[in-house]
């Protein structure tokens, strides 16, 4: 999973492999974060109570 | 029934000669040794009797003047000993047979029958030795019984093998059980249908269905010694047939 | 080892194994178990979860009385090849579990690494990969003849025929030892070549000229390694699993068993596998 | 009791008939554990599985619940990527069922290897090249993409969406919904299709093997495409089940023809796909590896041609008809009839590659092989099934679950909330 486990070649099969993996872990991530800390953003700011809703 | 047992060392653990009794055509001897160290607290045959002649006195003791077995062996074999040791087997260079002609008037005799009615018994039993089966009295080590196959034992069932031909004429099909009656005793057996045997003669295997030991061996197969009997030739007074007639019916 | 694959062609261990002279004695399986550490339970009547590395299977020609022939074939894992190493149980193991070896030709399985999918069990074609579905349990005092150079295998790992590869690392130990660049032929010989009285089975280096594999099985480099022998064939050929363990038969029924023939066929003769 | 937690505007059965259904059910659940322990403790030795039957019902139960599970970001895919708006009155049940789907296709995965303390050998010893490692990868990668698509749900129960922050969360979710939409069906895409790969690369069993593109057999688009057709009929039927038990309409038959009609075409396309690639296997892949249909299909009467019919033309075709055409499709007698058939032929078809592939003779002095389960594997199998009814309870009754089902199912005396749990008798006694 990791360029140091010692059955890591760096070959197109890897490249492609764990591009696409690591490429959609990221987007996943960051997604999560971005809507977690912009949630947090929104609430300090007093969006959310029940008055807006 | 015994009062004292002397536990013996096994094979890999003692010196032996071992003569080669029937088969081939020279006299041949092998030797087994020693490989590892005695795992018990056991006593070599040999050894055993040399103490107990020594103890005696006399002219027995006289009889096994021998420290140990192994100096038995080596001044008994004499010049077969180094060979024995170096090649593990002796073969004599020639050998002269007490002729060349073989006269049996047995040959003549009217043909010994097996035992059993054939309008009782329609089938004849055979037993056949299986290289993958020890059929004395040391029955098989656990890695040999995994040799055997699916078609030989099973679970606890034992098998006899049937010409499909014949299997069909009594209704049964691979694998089926039933109860194998001979004039001797019964038993249930399962069948293996095998192209190779003749119609009307059904085979099993020697040496299964032993009481003794662990679960490793004991209780695999029929013992086909107990549906089986001996058949004298008037002439020898040895065994005549090997075989014995006998009836398989669905279970 | 990268050093010395510099400096040797690479090797390509494999087996010829003669059907006419096997008497089906299972003197292979037994050696095989007992050099291994294969374990045994009180009933080994099942054949679907009795591990045999090597198992001899016993062939008919389907002939009745009295024209029934029958041929005992002693199946060790084949070691396939596929196209470049690309074995039909190696390519698809998850963990890198198990290893085509380029230097050797074997096929390994590191028990430590396998966690028990058995997806290479389903990828064999030849059942030669077994499961340990139970620990192994060894009856008191038993567990003393174990090898000390074979590690016993787990509960939930899957295991297979590995050439005895502890040999061959002796064997090498020693030649290094020795000043010499390859491992003799002799030396380095499995528990069940030796084990066959009949001396139906022949072991060693494929590449090797010097070796007697080879010039009993004369591989063709240039037709996917099918042996240039007229009596040899391997298992299941056609599926292009490209295996290393060669048989060899004189009776063209036996030949014909060893691979899937459509009516039309000819024995030995069939089209090339599509990948 | 719990009235506070239940969502405004619909009604609920008593808490003590809730219970006592999880109590039932939990029971089922507390079996499944116990054997799912004894496989864990005891090992695989517990099961029916052996040397031949590698794979067995777990994996069938893994394929099959994974394929039906689809619906989840086909659904997805349909709503956020193509823009199929009406499909938000039901993508919340989409997305529970996915979500109950991959965690137990997980769960099954973790009892079915060997060594369970070594699953994640997987990804740390990843070879790349193995279509089970492309599965465990985005399997669990989709498996977090459908538990953040769950959250925003659980953040709805309108207890915890009065805490501002989970309110926001859940609106910033709501809004970046699409992209997570999006690396779900690429996820999806990926390991349908290498769960299809997974029997499709066997270039030792003819049964199984296919040709195709590049790394990628046939097999793997078929899988791929099988899911996003019949994923959404298995949740056009949990829906049908739990509008059945709870009694009411939960959502309305326009969205429900709405992806029959999708599913349906998507069923249709894959048939023919299907009947091409066999058609090709049978003439031209297997016969080259010397193999015939007869020699697959006529060895055991458990795999006789039957299966083939059965798939194809009962899972395959005749659901495909009845969806597509609008008559039948409108009568809920035939929609519900084409919904089972199609769940059931897309389940035979995941039976078949990977029980099929153990059972055939390769050699051809070998023989064919049956299994059957064990309870503890029968047991472990069921267990997902009560877990996935459990959780459903709950959803259903704690979280809004079906955006209509308040229009569908109005309440007389809406305000006086108060009143449904003194006065349960007399209202329509509604299950979940």
């Amino acid at each position: 999973m990791f360029p140091f486990s010692f059955e890591w070649i760096w070959d197109a099969g890897h490249m492609v492999f764990h591009g696409g993996l690591w490429y959609a872990l990221n987007i996943i991530g960051i997604g999560i974060t971005y809507c977690i800390i912009k949630a947090a953003v929104d609430t300090i700011k007093g969006k959310g109570s029940h008055d807006h809703h | 029934m015994a009062d004292l047992l002397l536990p013996d060392h096994v094979y890999l653990e003692r010196f032996e000669d071992v003569p080669v009794t029937a088969g081939l055509a020279s006299q041949t001897i092998g030797l087994s040794k020693p490989v590892v160290s005695p795992q018990f607290n056991t006593r070599h045959l040999g050894e055993t009797l040399i103490c107990l002649a020594r103890a005696m006195g006399g002219s027995l003791a006289a009889s096994f003047p021998w420290a140990d077995y192994e100096t038995c062996l080596r001044e008994t074999l004499a010049e077969k000993w180094d060979v024995l040791m170096k090649d593990g087997v002796w073969t004599a260079e020639q050998m002269t047979t007490a002729g060349s002609s073989f006269r049996a008037p047995a040959l003549e005799a009217a043909t010994i029958g097996v035992e059993g009615e054939a309008s009782a018994f329609p089938l004849l039993l055979i037993p056949y030795d299986s290289l993958r089966i020890s059929s004395g009295y040391i029955g098989d080590a656990p890695f040999m019984i995994k040799t055997v196959a699916d078609t030989v034992i099973k679970g606890k069932d034992g098998f006899v093998d049937i010409n499909p031909q014949t299997a069909a004429e009594i209704g049964l099909g691979e694998g089926s059980l039933a109860l194998l009656t001979t004039p001797c005793g019964e038993a249930s057996v399962r069948v293996h249908l095998d192209e190779g045997i003749m119609p009307g003669v059904i085979a099993m295997a020697k040496g299964l269905g032993h009481t003794a030991y662990d679960g490793y061996l004991a209780d695999k197969g029929v013992n086909i010694n107990e549906l089986i009997g001996p058949v004298e030739d008037p002439s020898s007074g040895h065994d005549a047939a090997w075989g014995i007639r006998a009836k398989l019916a669905k279970a | 080892m990268k050093h010395e694959q510099q400096h040797n062609p690479p090797m390509k261990y494999g087996m010829a194994i003669d059907l006419d002279k096997c008497t089906g004695c299972g003197a292979c399986m037994v050696a095989c178990m007992s050099e291994n550490n294969v374990p045994f339970k009180t009933d080994e009547s099942n054949k679907l979860d009795s591990i045999t590395w090597i198992r001899v299977y016993k062939l008919t020609n389907g002939k009745s009385f009295p024209d029934t022939d029958i041929c005992y074939l002693p199946r060790p894992c084949q070691h396939c090849e596929g196209h470049g190493g690309h074995s039909p149980c190696v390519s698809v193991c998850p963990a890198t579990a198990t290893d085509y070896s380029h230097e050797t030709g074997i096929v390994s399985q590191i028990y430590t690494r396998c966690f028990g999918c058995r997806y290479c069990m389903a990828a064999c074609p030849y059942h030669a990969r077994y499961f340990n579905w139970w620990d192994p349990v060894w009856p008191d005092g038993m567990e003393k003849y174990l090898s000390p150079n074979v590690s016993p295998r787990m509960r939930g790992v899957v295991e297979k025929c590995s050439f005895c590869f502890h040999r061959y690392q002796q064997a090498k130990n020693k030649a290094y030892l020795n000043g010499e660049r390859r491992v003799p032929e002799a030396a380095y010989q499995t528990a069940c070549t030796q084990a066959c009285p009949a001396g139906a089975i022949v072991f060693g280096d494929l590449n090797n000229p010097e070796h007697k594999v080879h010039q009993i099985v004369q591989p063709d480099p240039h037709n996917g390694n099918r042996s240039k022998n007229p009596r040899a064939f391997r298992l299941l050929e056609r599926l292009g699993t490209n295996t290393k363990v060669y048989y060899l038969s004189s009776r063209e029924w036996v030949r014909r068993a060893g691979d899937n023939y459509l009516a039309h066929e000819t024995t030995g003769h069939v089209s090339k596998p599509h990948h | 009791m719990d009235s506070a937690l239940i969502p405004k505007g619909v009604k609920r059965c008593p808490l003590w008939q809730f219970l006592l259904g999880l109590g039932i059910v939990g029971v089922v659940l507390a079996w499944g554990v116990y054997a799912m322990l004894l496989c864990w403790f005891k090992g695989l030795n517990q099961t029916n599985m052996n040397d031949y039957y590698g794979f067995a019902l777990w994996i069938w139960a893994d394929l099959a619940v994974i394929a039906v599970g689809g619906g989840a970001f086909f659904s997805g895919l349909l709503k956020y990527i193509i823009g199929k708006d009406e499909l938000k009155y039901i993508i919340n049940y989409a997305v529970l069922i996915g979500f109950i789907c991959y965690s137990s296709a997980l769960l099954i995965l973790a009892i079915d290897i060997g060594q369970p303390l070594r699953g994640w050998f997987i990804f740390w010893h990843a070879n790349v090249h193995s279509m089970l490692t492309e599965v465990a990868f985005c399997l669990s990668c989709y498996f977090s993409v459908l538990t953040i698509e769950y959250i925003p749900l659980i953040l709805e129960n309108r207890q915890i969406d009065r805490v501002p922050f989970f309110h926001n969360l859940s609106h910033n979710m709501h809004e970046t919904m699409a992209v997570f939409a999006a690396t779900g069906a690429f996820l999806s895409f990926f390991h349908q299709g290498s769960l299809g790969g997974v029997a499709g690369v066997l270039f030792g069993r003819p049964f199984s093997f296919r040709e195709g593109l590049l790394i990628w057999p046939w097999t793997f688009f078929l899988f791929t495409w099988s899911a996003a057709a019949y994923g959404p009929c298995f949740t056009l039927l949990i829906t049908w089940i739990t509008e059945k038990v709870t009694r009411k309409k939960l959502v309305k038959d326009n969205v429900v023809e709405l992806l029959a009609k999708i599913s349906g075409w998507m069923i249709f396309t894959y048939t023919i796909a299907k009947i091409f690639d066999t058609t090709r296997w049978a003439n031209i892949t297997a016969p080259g590896l010397g193999q015939t249909l007869a020699d697959f299909y006529t060895g055991t009467a458990m795999y006789g041609y039957w299966i083939l019919f059965a798939e194809i033309v009962l899972g395959g075709l005749v659901p495909a008809i009845i969806l597509i055409s609008a008559p039948l499709r409108k009568n809920p007698v035939w929609r519900v009839t084409a919904i089972i058939l199609a769940v059931m032929g897309v389940s035979l078809n995941r039976w078949v590659m990977v029980l099929q592939v153990m059972a055939v003779p390769v050699m051809p002095f070998d023989k064919w092989a049956l299994y059957y389960p064990s309870w503890q594997e029968v047991a472990t199998t069921i267990l997902p099934v009560a877990y996935g009814i459990i959780l459903i309870m709950i959803s259903y009754r704690y979280l809004p679950i079906f955006p209509q089902e308040a229009e569908l199912n109005p309440i007389d005396d809406e305000p006086a909330v108060v009143a449904e749990i003194n006065t349960p008798a007399d209202l329509e006694p509604a299950q979940a």
